[in-house]
C-alpha cells in the first residue's frame, strides 16, 4: 500500500508540476489551481507549525503548568489577542498595542545591530593597508575595494550635485556598481538553473526513472 | 543582414525550451568536468574541522522546499562532516518549512551512522517566528526561547542539551538560508554581539550580497553559495551527491546562456554599424 | 489615546532595548530579556493573524462571488485540509489529537500531513520557483547589451563570473601554467567576487545601514507613524 | 620493594611536575549584568581530565562541569547572584578517574553600569542619532534642505506624456510587502508624485496592490493626487485594487493586466523578491517603458539589467523625499548624508593610519 500511495504521491507532484509549468505559456485555469492549492497548503502549514512550535510550548506549556512563576507570559498572551482582533474592524485599534511593542523592539534593536554590523564593522573592514602584501593581485584587489567602497559611498551622497570632481568620484562609484550587479546576476544565474534541475531531477529520476534519483 | 536583425529578437519561448533540453541532457548523461575548491568553502570546511569531537553546533535552518535543490546538498554534506568528526547538532528553524527540511536530511544521513542517537548527537528543536529579535532573545536565554523539542519533550530530559544556557558552549552557528531571516541575521546577532563564530550555507542569489561580511573580521568566516558552493563541499567530504551532478547540466545551461548573450550582442553591433553607414 | 499610548510603548520599548546594549545592569539588562521573549509569542500570534486573515478574505471573496471565486474555494478547502490533518493525526514529531493507526501509517507512508507536505507542497513550491530559471535566461539575453560604459561593465562582469562559477570557467582555462594563475577563469571570477563587487555591496550596505538607522529612529521617537495605519 | 619506593618516588615526581604546570583562577565576567564567573586555567594536555566544582561556603563543593585541559576557560553563568562571593575547585583526574589533586580559586560577581566594549558603538550613536534628530528639526522649523535632482525622475514626465499620446494606461506596483516597510511608503509618496502628471495628463494609471493597508493608503494617495492635480471628478476609485496577498498569485495578476492592457509605462517602485524578474521580463514583453526602484539588495540587479530605468537602493527614498518635500524625510536624508560624511572621512583617515602602521582608530572602532 505504501507504494502504491508513493506512485500516487509522485504522479500528483508531475501532474502539479506541469500545472505551474504550463504559465510559460500563459496564465491559464491549471496554474490558477494548482497556484490556490499552493497558497492553502501554505498557510495551513504554517498555522499547524506555528501552533505546535511556539505557541504550545512557549506560551500555553508554561502557564497552564507552572502559572506562579510564568503569570508574566500572559501580558504577551493578551497581546497577541490583541493582535487577533484586527479581524474585526470595529476593534481593531487595539492590535497597535502589540504593533507599538513589535515595532518598537525591531527598531530598537535594528538601530543597534545594523549601526554594528553594516556601518562599524564594514567601516573596519575596509580600513586595509593595501601595500602589505607582496602579491601584486592582492594589492590591487584591496586597491580597488577601498576606492569602489568610497566612490559608491559618495554615489549614495544626496546633499550634493553631481558635478565637477565629486560628480567624477560619484560616476566611477556607478561603474563599481555595476561591476557589483553584473557579478550578482551572473553568479545568481546559478541559483535558478539548480531550482530547474531539482524539478527535472523529479521529472527524470522520481517518475520516469530514466536517471537515478 | 536580416539575419542579424533577427539576432535581436529571438522568440523567448526558443531559449526556454533550449534551457529546458540542456538541463535534461546532461542529468541524463554525464560529462564531468572537473571541480576546484574555492577558498570561501574551505574556510568552513577548517572551522567544522578545527572543533574537538563532542563539541555542540548550532545548525539553523531558515530555508524550505523553494529553494531544497540548492541547500539540501549542502546541509547533507555538512551533517556528514559533522558525524564523521563526532561533532552534536543542535538543529533549530527560523523558516517553519525548514523544520521538515532538517528532518529529511537526518533521515537521509544518520541511515549511514547508526551510532547516532537523537538527543545525544543530535536534536530538532523545531521552528521559532520572530527572526533576528529571537536570535537576540536565545544568545541571552536559550532555555526559555527552546522549551521543548520539535516533539513537544522538555530539553532538559536531552543530555546534548545539557548546560546550554546561551551560545557560549556552541562550537559555532551554521545558518542555512534562503532570505530573511537568515544569515545576515545570525551575523549581526551570534557573531557581532556574541562573539560566536559563524559560517553559512546560502542560494547563489543571496551570495553575493553576504560577501562583504566575509572579510578581516571574520563576520562571517566562510561562505557556501549556491549548488556550486555545495558540490565543492561534497568534493570535501568526499561524498558526491546530488550538487557534483547537477554542475554539468549547470555548465550546459550557463553555455546556453553566454552563446544567446553573445548572439545578442553581434546582432546589436551588427545592426548599429548598418544604422550608422545609413545616416552618413 | 488610541494613537498616543502605542506611540509612547513604540517609543519607551525602543529606547530600552537601545540603552541596555550599553548599560548591562539591572533592570535595563533584563527587561530588554523579557520584551524579546514576549515578542516571539506576539510573532506566534502574528503569523495566525495572518493565516486567519487569508481565511476571511477568501470566504469574502467566495461569498459576493468575486472574478474567479472558484479558484478560492480550493484554497480554502486545502488550507481546512492541512489545518485538520495537522489537528487531528499530528505531524512527524509531533502528536495530534488522535493517535495515528498503524493501518494509515502504512498506507500512506507518512502521516497525512507530511504526506501533503512531501508530494504536493514541495512540487509545487519547488516548481513555482524554477520557473525563474527560464525568465532569468531570456532576460540576460535581451538585458546584457553593450550599449553604454554602463551596460558594457554589466555584461563583461556578468559573463566572466557565469564561466568562472561553473565547471566550464576550470576547464577552459585549465592549461594556462601557474605563473599566469590570476588569468584562470575561476579566478578571475573570484577576483570580481571578493574586490570590486565585495566594494559596490559594501557601499549600499552602509549606505542602507544608514537608512534603517535613520528609520528606526523616526519610528521610535513617533515621526514615522504610517505602521499604525493611514498616513 | 626498591622498584614500589621508586614508582612511587616517580608518580610524585609527575604530579609535582604537573602542578608547577597547572594555574587556576576565578574572575567576574566584565559587562554583564552580575551574573557569571569565568574560570581560567592552564594545564598540561597530558591530565586526562579535570572537574570543576563550587560552593558558597567553602565547605560543601558541588560539581558543575567535567572538562579536559584543551578547553581554556569555563564560564560558569548556573544561578550565579551579583555581590555573592563563590569558591571553585579544580580537581585533576587520573587515567583512573581518581582526584590526584585540586586547586581553589574564589570571585565575586558584580553588575556593570556601563559595557566598556561599546565605547566606539556608542559614540557613533550619539553622534549619528544627533545629526538625523538635528536635520529632521530644522528641516520641521521650515528650513530649505537641498537634495540634488535624482536623474530617473525625468522619465515619470516623459513617460506619462508618451502614455497619453499612445492613448495607453499607466502601471503601477507598489512591491509586495506592507506599510510597515520603508520601501512601500517610499514608493506611495512617488505615486502621489505620478498621479498628478497623469491627471494632469488626463491619462489613466492602474495601481494593483497585494495588502489590504496599501490599498486603503494608495487609494487615499491617488485621490489626493487628482484633487492636486484639480481634476478630483476624473479621479476613478476602481483604478486602484486589490490581487491577493500570494506571491506569485499577485505577479500572476500584474501579469495578466500588462498582456491584456499593454501598458505604455511600468512603475515597479516598493519592495521586490523573486517576482522582480517575471515582472520586469513581462513588461518588456509588452513593449512598455520600464522604471524600477527598490532597496532589495538581491534584487536590484535583475531591475538594472531589465530595466529601463532604475532606482537603486537608497535612491528610492531619496526620491521619495525630493518628490514629496516631507520635512521628516528630508532631515533624515541629511542627517544621513552628515553620517556618510563621517564614514568617508574616518575611511580615509583610518586607511592613511593603517598604511603607517597605526593601529589605533581600526582597533578603537572594531568592537565585540
Amino acid at each position: 500500500m505504501e507504494i502504491l500511495m508513493h506512485r500516487i504521491g509522485i504522479w500528483i507532484g508531475v501532474f502539479l508540476t506541469f500545472a505551474i509549468f504550463s504559465f510559460l505559456y500563459k496564465d491559464n485555469p491549471f496554474y490558477k489551481i494548482a497556484e490556490q492549492i499552493f497558497i492553502g497548503i501554505s498557510a495551513g502549514y504554517w498555522f499547524i507549525y506555528t501552533i505546535y512550535n511556539i505557541l504550545i510550548p512557549n506560551l500555553f506549556v508554561p502557564v497552564t503548568t507552572d502559572l506562579a512563576h510564568n503569570f508574566l507570559l500572559l501580558i504577551p498572551a493578551f497581546l497577541g489577542i490583541f493582535m487577533l482582533c484586527r479581524l474585526i474592524p470595529s476593534i481593531d485599534w487595539v492590535s497597535r498595542y502589540a504593533l507599538a511593542i513589535v515595532v518598537g523592539t525591531t527598531a530598537g534593536l535594528f538601530f543597534k545591530r545594523y549601526l554594528q554590523s553594516d556601518v562599524l564593522n564594514q567601516l573596519t573592514a575596509t580600513m586595509l593597508n593595501p601595500f602589505a602584501s607582496s602579491n601584486a593581485v592582492q594589492i590591487i584587489g584591496e586597491l580597488l575595494l577601498i576606492i569602489g567602497t568610497l566612490t559608491g559611498i559618495v554615489y549614495f551622497f544626496f546633499s550634493k550635485k553631481h558635478e565637477g570632481a565629486f560628480g567624477v568620484t560619484a560616476r566611477v562609484g556607478i561603474y563599481f556598481l555595476m561591476v557589483s550587479f553584473g557579478a550578482a546576476f551572473g553568479y545568481t544565474v546559478m541559483a535558478r538553473i539548480s531550482l530547474l534541475i531539482g524539478r527535472l531531477n523529479f521529472l527524470l529520476g522520481d517518475w520516469l526513472g530514466i536517471i537515478k534519483p | 543582414m536580416k539575419i542579424f536583425e533577427r539576432f535581436l529578437h529571438i522568440d523567448r519561448r526558443i531559449i526556454f525550451v533550449l534551457i529546458f533540453i540542456g538541463v535534461a541532457l546532461p542529468l541524463i548523461w554525464t560529462l564531468g568536468f572537473n571541480l576546484e575548491v574555492t577558498e570561501n568553502v574551505q574556510s568552513v570546511y577548517d572551522l567544522l574541522e578545527g572543533l574537538d569531537p563532542g563539541t555542540r553546533i548550532l545548525i539553523s535552518f531558515d530555508y524550505g522546499p523553494s529553494t531544497k535543490p540548492e541547500i539540501q546538498p549542502m546541509t547533507i554534506a555538512l551533517m556528514e562532516q559533522a558525524f564523521t568528526s563526532r561533532l552534536r547538532i543542535i538543529a533549530i528553524a527560523l523558516w517553519p518549512m525548514g523544520v521538515q527540511m532538517c528532518n529529511e536530511a537526518f533521515e537521509k544521513v544518520s541511515a549511514e551512522y547508526p551510532n547516532i542517537e537523537y538527543g545525544i548527537d543530535f536534536i530538532n528543536l523545531g521552528y521559532k517566528a520572530g527572526g533576528m529579535v529571537t536570535i537576540n532573545h536565545m544568545a541571552k536565554d536559550f532555555r526559555s526561547t527552546f522549551p521543548a523539542d520539535a516533539g513537544g519533550n522538555p530539553i532538559d530530559e536531552f543530555p546534548i542539551m545539557k548546560d546550554i544556557k546561551n551560545f557560549d558552549k556552541l562550537g559555532c552557528v551554521i545558518s542555512l538560508s534562503a532570505g530573511d531571516p537568515g544569515l545576515k541575521q545570525w551575523v549581526m546577532i551570534a557573531h557581532d554581539t556574541f562573539g560566536k563564530p559563524v559560517v553559512g550555507g546560502t542560494t547563489a542569489v543571496q551570495a553575493p550580497t553576504m560577501l562583504p561580511y566575509v572579510n578581516e573580521q571574520q563576520q562571517l568566516v566562510g561562505l557556501l553559495g549556491g549548488l556550486k558552493g555545495a558540490a565543492e563541499y561534497e568534493l570535501l567530504v568526499n561524498k558526491p551527491g546530488f550538487a557534483t551532478k547537477g554542475m554539468d547540466a549547470q555548465s550546459v545551461a550557463h553555455l546556453i546562456i553566454i552563446f544567446f548573450i553573445l548572439i545578442g550582442n553581434i546582432g546589436y553591433f551588427a545592426t548599429r554599424k548598418q544604422k550608422d553607414t545609413l545616416k552618413a | 489615546m488610541r494613537r498616543q499610548i502605542p506611540l509612547l510603548i513604540t517609543f519607551f520599548v525602543g529606547t530600552l532595548i537601545i540603552v541596555s546594549e550599553f548599560i548591562p545592569h539591572k533592570p535595563f539588562g533584563n527587561l530588554s530579556t523579557s520584551l524579546e521573549g514576549w515578542f516571539l509569542i506576539i510573532s506566534g500570534f502574528a503569523i495566525i493573524l495572518g493565516q486567519l486573515n487569508l481565511f476571511k478574505v477568501n470566504i469574502i471573496k467566495i461569498s459576493r462571488k468575486a472574478p474567479n471565486w472558484p479558484y478560492y474555494v480550493i484554497a480554502l478547502v486545502s488550507f481546512s485540509v492541512m489545518v485538520i490533518c495537522g489537528a487531528l493525526w499530528g505531524t512527524q514529531q509531533q502528536p495530534g489529537l488522535i493517535p495515528i493507526s498503524d493501518k494509515m501509517l502504512n498506507f500512506f507512508g507518512y502521516k497525512p500531513f507530511d504526506y501533503i507536505f512531501k508530494y504536493i507542497f514541495e512540487n509545487l513550491s519547488a516548481t513555482m520557483f524554477s520557473l525563474l530559471a527560464f525568465f532569468m535566461a531570456s532576460a540576460s539575453y535581451r538585458a546584457f547589451r553593450a550599449r553604454s560604459p554602463e551596460s558594457t561593465l554589466l555584461l563583461v562582469a556578468a559573463v566572466l563570473v557565469m564561466l568562472g562559477r561553473t565547471t566550464i570557467g576550470s576547464t577552459l582555462t585549465g592549461w594556462i601554467p601557474d605563473s599566469l594563475g590570476f588569468l584562470h577563469l575561476p579566478n578571475i571570477a573570484s577576483f570580481i567576487m571578493k574586490y570590486p563587487n565585495t566594494a559596490g555591496q559594501r557601499a549600499i550596505l552602509i549606505c542602507a545601514g544608514l537608512g534603517v538607522i535613520g528609520s528606526s529612529l523616526r519610528i521610535i521617537l513617533g515621526i514615522e507613524r504610517s505602521y499604525l495605519g493611514g498616513k | 620493594m626498591r622498584v614500589y619506593i621508586l614508582l612511587i618516588i616517580l608518580i610524585f615526581l609527575s604530579f609535582t611536575l604537573c602542578a608547577q604546570d597547572i594555574t587556576f583562577t576565578a574572575a567576574d565576567n566584565t559587562n554583564d549584568d552580575g551574573d557569571a564567573i569565568i574560570l581560567e586555567w592552564n594545564a598540561p594536555p597530558s591530565v586526562p581530565e579535570m572537574i570543576i566544582s563550587r560552593s558558597i561556603d567553602k565547605e560543601n563543593y558541588i560539581e558543575i562541569a567535567r572538562i579536559t585541559p584543551l578547553l581554556k576557560t569555563y564560564i560558569d553563568d548556573d544561578n550565579i547572584e551579583d555581590g555573592q562571593e563563590y569558591y571553585y575547585k579544580l580537581s585533576v583526574l587520573n587515567e583512573d578517574g581518581d582526584i590526584v589533586q585540586s586547586f581553589t580559586a574564589s570571585a565575586i560577581p558584580k553588575a556593570q553600569w556601563f559595557n566598556t566594549d561599546k565605547i566606539s558603538l556608542l559614540i557613533m550613536t550619539l553622534l549619528l542619532g544627533s545629526a538625523i534628530i538635528y536635520f529632521i528639526f530644522s528641516a520641521r522649523k521650515g528650513k530649505r534642505l537641498y537634495i540634488r535632482k535624482i536623474s530617473g525622475l525625468d522619465t515619470i514626465e516623459e513617460a506619462v506624456g508618451r502614455a497619453t499620446e499612445m492613448g495607453k494606461p499607466i502601471l503601477f506596483v507598489p512591491g509586495i510587502n506592507d506599510l510597515d516597510d520603508m520601501q512601500t511608503i517610499a514608493g506611495l509618496n512617488i505615486l502621489g508624485h505620478l498621479a498628478e502628471k497623469v491627471a494632469q495628463y488626463d491619462s489613466t494609471i492602474y495601481v494593483p496592490v497585494c495588502r489590504s493597508m496599501v490599498l486603503s493608503t494608495a487609494k487615499e494617495i491617488v485621490k489626493e493626487s487628482y484633487l492636486r492635480a484639480g481634476r478630483p471628478d476624473a479621479f476613478n476609485p476602481d483604478s486602484v485594487f486589490y490581487l491577493t496577498d500570494d506571491q506569485f498569485g499577485y505577479v500572476a495578476g500584474v501579469d495578466g493586466i500588462i498582456m491584456r492592457e499593454k501598458p505604455a509605462a511600468n512603475f515597479y517602485l516598493g519592495a521586490f523578491y523573486a517576482e522582480s524578474l517575471i515582472l520586469a521580463e513581462t513588461g518588456f514583453e509588452s513593449g512598455a517603458i520600464q522604471i524600477a526602484g527598490t532597496a532589495m539588495p538581491t534584487q536590484i540587479p535583475f531591475f538594472v539589467a531589465a530595466c529601463d530605468y532604475t532606482l537603486i537602493g537608497e535612491e528610492l527614498f531619496a526620491a521619495s523625499a525630493y518628490l514629496s518635500n516631507e520635512p521628516n524625510q528630508l532631515g533624515s536624508l541629511k542627517g544621513q548624508d552628515v553620517g556618510k560624511a563621517i564614514i568617508i572621512i574616518t575611511l580615509l583617515v583610518g586607511i592613511v593610519l593603517e598604511i603607517f602602521g597605526i593601529h589605533f582608530l581600526k582597533d578603537f572602532l572594531a568592537t565585540h
